[in-house]
């Protein structure tokens, strides 16, 4: 009897343990995990208004790089199959306030004179990192409404540098001087986040259960809203159709 | 105003006590002529310090250089300079060189020294103004400086500032925001200063002569001094108001310089109606004047320098002073030559063409008086006399590209290209610079008491002489081969062939700027170990060598010198010395001064 | 030590000059119609100024040479007619020197900016704004449409501003980032700059204007000769100034047509 | 370094001479007032005169640029740009213009008095120090009539950035307004001088030349922001 008991309160304890350690490792994992994700496609209904090419003759390193195929703009990208790239997916309403911002830091390259990817999203205080991969310099220059305006270049072979946004906005419009034509957007979001591929298709992923106001966003046509319930561990589905003006 | 009348009244003849009296805020004119020199002094190792980071980042694109990522973490992250900043390094050199040190110590600071003394004074007309004038300018060095630190680090248009990307803001990118307003407001302060010692020097030398000092008994020195004054009174008045204005577009929403309908990035900009052609005429107004405000005052030096060396007046003293005259009033009429391509009318081109040209004939008259005097001289050579000859010799080399720049068929290639920098930097920098190496040479013992080391001023003077036409002289070739200024990388494919010349350029800029460590360490050394001074040192004339070194407070100890002869009585014949000083009442027999 | 000095100055003398003397950085070869009147205006100038310099430098060494040093017994002399030389010689030297120059180079300026471009001079119009040129050929109708600043995105290529869907001038305009120009064909450049100052300078070219923000400029030439040449900006606009350029085309007129052709169906 | 003792200065006219009216010698004739320099050509023989009658000359000559300066950026302006928009002047301008025509004329009053006195002609100047305070009172309410200027047209909604007009008069009445600052300064200190009778001639009359010189500069501005040309 008195070893059981003492069995019962060892194993009750490093129960205990483990769930502390698992709690203080894993952070806000253990909400994913209870949470749910949103997934779905976004659609474009229409032809893709003409995208007008790109001449980048004034930099020839980066016309060389596009020399096989034609740089166009990116402010509608459809897929083959109707999906509509670049579409920013995020929750506008319903979130606790909790959610904090993820530790591992998104990224925009300056490749070939474009932004790659076209369209960031991240979180409020998530780090950003700006690449540039190019053979020439190229000053990134944000221009935010609700958070600090800023300007600066990045010299080729110069190491990234590291960015974090401090208010949400969707979306701040990036460009560089130096290559007018490039062109690009940071969506400084809340909460649990998702930006379409080449098919449509986005997922949300730690999105505890409840119901939410989804919003997505695309650069030409604006913003959709729809509602959305999340059970718990069960995926959501959401699709977004825009239609071309 | 209303301390004019204080110029005699603070004339007491014992020092004033303390130390912030007598080195701070001093009336004296010799305090005040070393605060200038030393703020000059300041400014130019800053200056050049700030062209050595240009000359490295244009060739060693990728080069950190140690320490800079501290001083702008933007600007330079990890010692790199950016694009910007070497345009922001580049205006700050351009604004502390031709503002702080051009202006400041072959003028105000040797005049003010010396013009009092020359002309037999006991100071300047006003002693207060002149001490407001020096401390104006300092609080506008501060200012300057101070855009350093600001937000997105110092102004960036250049040291023309040209409207409307210096009128805009921010929204023209970094270095448009709070740096370049403190460009402004600096400038204008420092024309305050500027305008204030103007009124001194003119007043000083129209009305403190002593007693048989003529205006033709002046020395050259004081008369380039009073002409600068002049010069710069009629031209810092127009900057001024025109920085006033650029203030006001930047900072309240004016439309002076700002035309309508600029979009700058994709957003219209608020103002309306504005003239960007306006601030260029009220800039090169006074911007060209400017350019004999430095080195006027370092023909008069080097004249005053060059005839105590060859112990032999000028031909004409006169004609020197004619041409001084006739280059101060056709400044003002050829400030449109900066402007030949700048969509300004084509005739206007023309009109100021012609009297761009016609101003080389002063010029040339004056380089052939000293080529001319110096034949049948008695050439003594020291350090000053170096320095004066090396004066000349670049003053020819950079003024014979004017030639070229004067007409504005060939602006149309040469505009905006490394000729024009290797243009006025020859001339207008390095020659007005050798000017006050010279002056410091030959004045040091007068202002210290000590002589400067002649040995190692010899190895300064070949090192530079030689440094200077190595880094200036290609500048003309790249020019010619179309190289284009203000340019932080050369990244069209035309400029790369060019790039080795940029190379030896900065190599030869490096060297030449660590040979200035030279003259520094003399110039420390000296004012403590050097040996004492006697009065007259050069066997020179004038009225700053009847004096001890240095001079007593109230410089003639209050006694009104008389002046009875031309200011350079040299080679004089059957005199025991080979010359006589201004105020001495020997009779002599000529006076070798042709007039 | 004088003598030294004096060497120094002619070495210095005769070595800048050499580069010269050989052409190593020499303009780039004229393709223009009225390059040769500038070209050589600027031999000229070099000739007049290359000796005016070799003389008063050769002349100051040799001065510093031979009365360097005291001559206790040795008088002072004065050169041979004073300064009354010294002016005279400066008015006839220089005087005639300058006037000739300014007359004669006055030919160069007048012929780019005295004379009307011709009634066939092709218009292409040039936009600068920071940090690049953005070009527009009227298209067919041969007229350029309005320009609405207020709409300019770059981000939709409407780097000039036109509403292609309002105005009817403006729906075959041809917005191009390179210049290409049809050889021997007068061009007619009407320019003007979206937001600062900036300069259009093409060495080859031997043209040079400024842009100046609130003002429409024009400029005319002919290029004479076919090949890739770069234009670039030469009055400081901002960070990205040293990178602000275009390239210059000058096509057969076959070429240019097909050229522009094709820029037609990328709008 | 040996510094030698001074000799004891040796003025031809002892500098308390050309105070007035110093040690009580009221009507001591010449010596009083200031010499002019024997041309400017000339060496200045004697002594050397105070040079406040040059620095105010060369004073007035800035500022006289300055204006040019800023006059010829309206020309310009003006000339150059259809957003000219012409504004009416606020009526209180021209009686500020009065006021400040009347201050010239009571300045000078008493400038003629106090030379008088020094001339020996007068016995005393105390009257002449209440023309001065005249002056220094029509000088204020010029600059206060100058802001009543400024809040009429702010009620019109005319403000410094309305248009380039209302710029142009902002900054000319500004600027000038500033320099009627700097001339109330001298009036102040020359009124003290005179109080503790030590005023100069030449103080006197670079102040009251400077005065003048503003009125006649505001009578320029002022027709320059009315013109219409």
């Amino acid at each position: 009897m008195k070893t059981e008991y003492k069995y019962r309160v060892l194993a009750l304890f490093s129960a205990l343990v483990l769930f502390s350690i698992a709690i203080l490792i894993s952070g806000r994992t253990v909400d994913a995990a209870s949470g749910g994700s949103i997934t779905g496609k976004v659609k474009l209904n229409g032809t893709a208004p003409h995208q007008r090419g790109i001449d980048m003759s004034k930099e020839p390193t980066c016309a060389a790089i596009h020399k096989d195929k034609p740089v166009t703009m990116e402010n509608v990208v459809a897929g083959a199959d109707g999906g509509l790239a670049d579409v920013v997916v995020y929750i506008s309403q319903g979130l606790s306030g909790n959610e904090g911002a993820s530790s591992e830091p998104v990224s925009i390259t300056q490749k070939g004179c474009q932004y790659i990817p076209h369209v960031v999203a991240l979180d409020v205080g998530q780090h950003m990192k700006v690449i540039n991969a190019d053979q020439t310099s190229h000053n990134i220059h944000p221009q935010p409404k609700n958070n600090p305006e800023w300007n600066k270049s990045q010299p080729p072979g110069a190491p990234p540098f590291d960015v974090t946004w401090a208010n949400e906005e969707i979306a701040v419009p990036v460009k560089c001087n130096i290559h007018p034509w490039m062109h690009g957007y940071v969506a400084v979001v809340k909460g649990p986040f998702g930006v379409s591929d080449e098919s449509g298709s986005f997922k949300l992923q730690g999105v505890a259960p409840g119901s939410y106001t989804l919003t997505a966003w695309q650069e030409t046509y604006g913003t959709q809203t729809q509602k959305v319930t999340v059970a718990a561990g069960k995926p959501a589905t959401a699709d977004f159709t825009f239609t071309a003006k | 105003m209303h301390d004019m009348s204080h110029a005699t009244e603070h004339h007491a003849h014992t020092p004033p006590q303390g130390f912030i009296r007598n080195y701070v805020f001093s009336l004296d004119h010799k305090v005040i002529g070393k605060q200038y020199y030393g703020l000059g002094l300041v400014a130019v190792i800053t200056g050049m310090v700030l062209s050595w980071i240009m000359r490295i980042h244009l060739v060693w694109p990728n080069f950190a250089i140690p320490g800079l990522g501290l001083l702008s973490k933007a600007g330079a992250p990890g010692g790199i300079v950016t694009p910007e900043y070497y345009l922001q390094l580049m205006t700050m050199h351009g604004t502390l060189m031709v503002f702080f040190v051009l202006t400041n110590v072959p003028f105000a600071g040797f005049g003010n020294y010396f013009l009092p003394i020359q002309i037999g004074a006991e100071d300047m007309a006003f002693p207060r103004f002149n001490m407001m004038s020096f401390w104006t300018t300092f609080v506008a060095f501060l200012v300057l400086i101070a855009a350093f630190f600001v937000g997105d680090g110092p102004p960036l248009a250049g040291w023309t500032s040209y409207a409307p990307l210096s009128a805009v803001g921010g929204a023209a990118g970094p270095g448009e925001a709070t740096g370049q307003t403190l460009w402004a407001i600096s400038i204008a302060i420092f024309c305050i200063g500027q305008l204030l010692g103007s009124l001194n020097f003119i007043s000083t030398t129209l009305d403190l002569r002593t007693k048989g000092m003529t205006l033709w008994r002046m020395p050259l020195s004081t008369w380039s001094w009073f002409i600068t004054s002049c010069i710069g009174l009629t031209a810092f008045a127009v900057l001024l108001p025109a920085c006033i204005l650029l203030i006001l577009d930047r900072t309240a929403g004016t439309s002076f310089f700002i035309p309508s309908g600029l979009v700058i990035n994709d957003k219209l900009q608020p103002h309306s109606g504005g003239s960007t052609l306006l601030w260029q005429h009220l800039f090169w107004f006074f911007g060209h004047p400017e350019v004999y405000i430095a080195i006027v005052p370092a023909m008069g030096i080097v004249s005053h320098i060059l005839i105590n060396s060859m112990r032999r007046p000028m031909l004409s003293h006169r004609v020197i002073i004619y041409s001084l005259l006739a280059i101060g009033f056709l400044s003002y009429m050829v400030y449109g030559h900066h402007m030949f391509v700048s969509g300004m009318n084509p005739f206007s081109s023309l009109a100021f063409s012609f009297p761009t040209l016609l101003i080389t004939i002063p010029s040339t008259v004056l380089v052939l008086i000293w080529i001319g005097s110096l034949y049948g001289s008695k050439l003594r050579i020291t350090t000053a006399s170096l320095f004066a000859l090396g004066f000349i010799s670049m003053f020819v080399s950079g003024g014979v590209s004017g030639f070229f720049l004067a007409q504005p068929s060939l602006d149309i290639y040469l505009h905006a290209t490394y000729f024009v920098v290797g243009h006025f930097h020859m001339v207008m920098g390095v020659a007005a610079i050798f000017g006050m190496f010279a002056g410091t040479y030959f004045w040091f013992p007068k202002m210290f008491g000590r002589m400067m080391n002649e040995t190692l001023g010899r190895v300064h003077f070949w090192l530079t002489f030689v440094g200077t036409y190595c880094i200036f002289m290609p500048f003309h070739y790249l020019g010619l081969a179309a190289n284009v200024r203000r340019y932080s990388a050369f990244v069209d494919d035309y400029l790369q062939p060019l790039l080795g010349v940029h190379k030896f350029i900065t190599i030869a800029a490096l060297f030449t700027g660590a040979v200035q460590l030279i003259f520094l360490y003399n110039l420390i050394h000296s004012r403590f170990r050097g040996a004492l001074a006697p009065a007259n040192p050069w066997e020179a004339t004038s009225l700053e060598w009847t004096m001890p070194s240095p001079p007593p407070f109230d410089n003639f100890g209050g006694r009104h010198p008389v002046v009875y002869h031309d200011p350079y009585q040299y080679g004089i014949e059957g005199a025991t010395n080979d010359y006589v000083m201004q105020d001495s009442p020997e009779e002599i027999k000529s006076v070798r001064d042709e007039r | 030590m004088a003598k030294f000095l004096a060497v120094t100055i002619v070495i210095i003398a005769i070595a800048s000059a050499v580069p010269i003397l050989r052409h190593t950085w020499a303009p780039p070869q004229d393709i223009s119609t009225h390059g040769p009147l500038i070209d050589e205006q600027m031999s000229d100038t070099m000739a007049e100024a290359g000796i005016s310099f070799l003389a008063a430098q050769i002349i100051l060494a040799i001065f510093i040479w031979m009365f360097a040093g005291a001559r206790p017994e040795g008088k002072i002399k004065t050169f041979p007619g004073g300064a009354k030389a010294m002016v005279i010689a400066s008015l006839l030297l220089v005087g005639t020197e300058v006037l000739a120059l300014g007359i004669f180079g006055q030919r160069a300026w007048a012929s780019v900016y005295f004379t009307p471009p011709g009634p066939n001079a092709m218009p292409v119009q040039v936009q600068a704004g920071q940090f690049a040129f953005y070009f527009r050929y009227p298209g067919a109708d041969g007229k350029f449409g309005p320009l609405h600043p207020e709409q300019i995105n770059e981000g939709n290529q409407n780097f000039f501003g036109l509403d292609t869907a309002n105005d009817p001038d403006s729906k075959d305009d041809i917005v191009t980032a390179e210049l290409a120009i049809p050889v021997n064909r007068e061009i007619h450049l009407l320019m003007h700059s979206k937001d600062v100052g900036h300069s259009f300078y093409v060495p080859e070219l031997r043209v040079q204007q400024d842009f100046v923000p609130g003002l429409d400029v024009s400029l005319h030439f002919t290029a004479t000769k076919v090949g890739k040449y770069e234009i670039v900006c030469t009055q400081l606009c901002g960070l990205g100034h040293y990178n602000m350029k275009a390239y210059l085309e000058v096509m057969s007129p076959d070429d240019f047509n097909s050229w522009l052709k094709q820029q037609a169906a990328l709008q | 370094m040996a510094t030698t003792v001074p000799e004891p200065p040796v003025h031809d006219l002892p500098s308390d001479n050309n105070r007035f009216p110093g040690n009580g010698k009221i009507g001591h004739g010449g010596g009083r007032i200031l010499r002019p320099a024997e041309g400017h050509l000339r060496a200045v023989d004697d002594y050397s005169p105070s040079p406040s009658g040059t620095g105010i000359w060369v004073g007035l000559t800035a500022i006289t640029m300055s204006f040019a300066a800023f006059t010829s950026a309206m020309i310009v302006r003006k000339g150059g740009a259809s957003d000219w928009r012409h504004f009416t002047i606020p009526s209180i301008l021209y009686l500020n213009t009065v006021v400040l025509l009347v201050s010239s004329v009571t300045l000078e009053v008493a400038r003629r008095r106090i030379a008088a006195f020094m001339n020996g002609n007068t016995p005393r100047p105390a009257v002449a120090s209440k023309w001065l305070y005249a002056t220094l009172f029509l000088g204020l309410c010029f600059l206060g009539g100058q802001y009543a200027g400024w809040l009429q047209l702010k009620s019109q909604g005319l403000f410094l950035a309305t248009s380039p007009s209302s710029s142009f008069f902002y900054v000319f009445t500004a600027v000038h307004g500033l320099h009627i600052v700097g001339g109330l300064a001298g009036l102040i200190y020359v009124i003290r001088k005179l109080h503790r009778l030590v005023l100069r001639r030449s103080t006197l009359d670079a102040a009251s030349r400077y005065w003048h010189f503003m009125d006649a500069v505001w009578v320029y501005l002022l027709f320059m922001l009315w013109a219409k040309f």
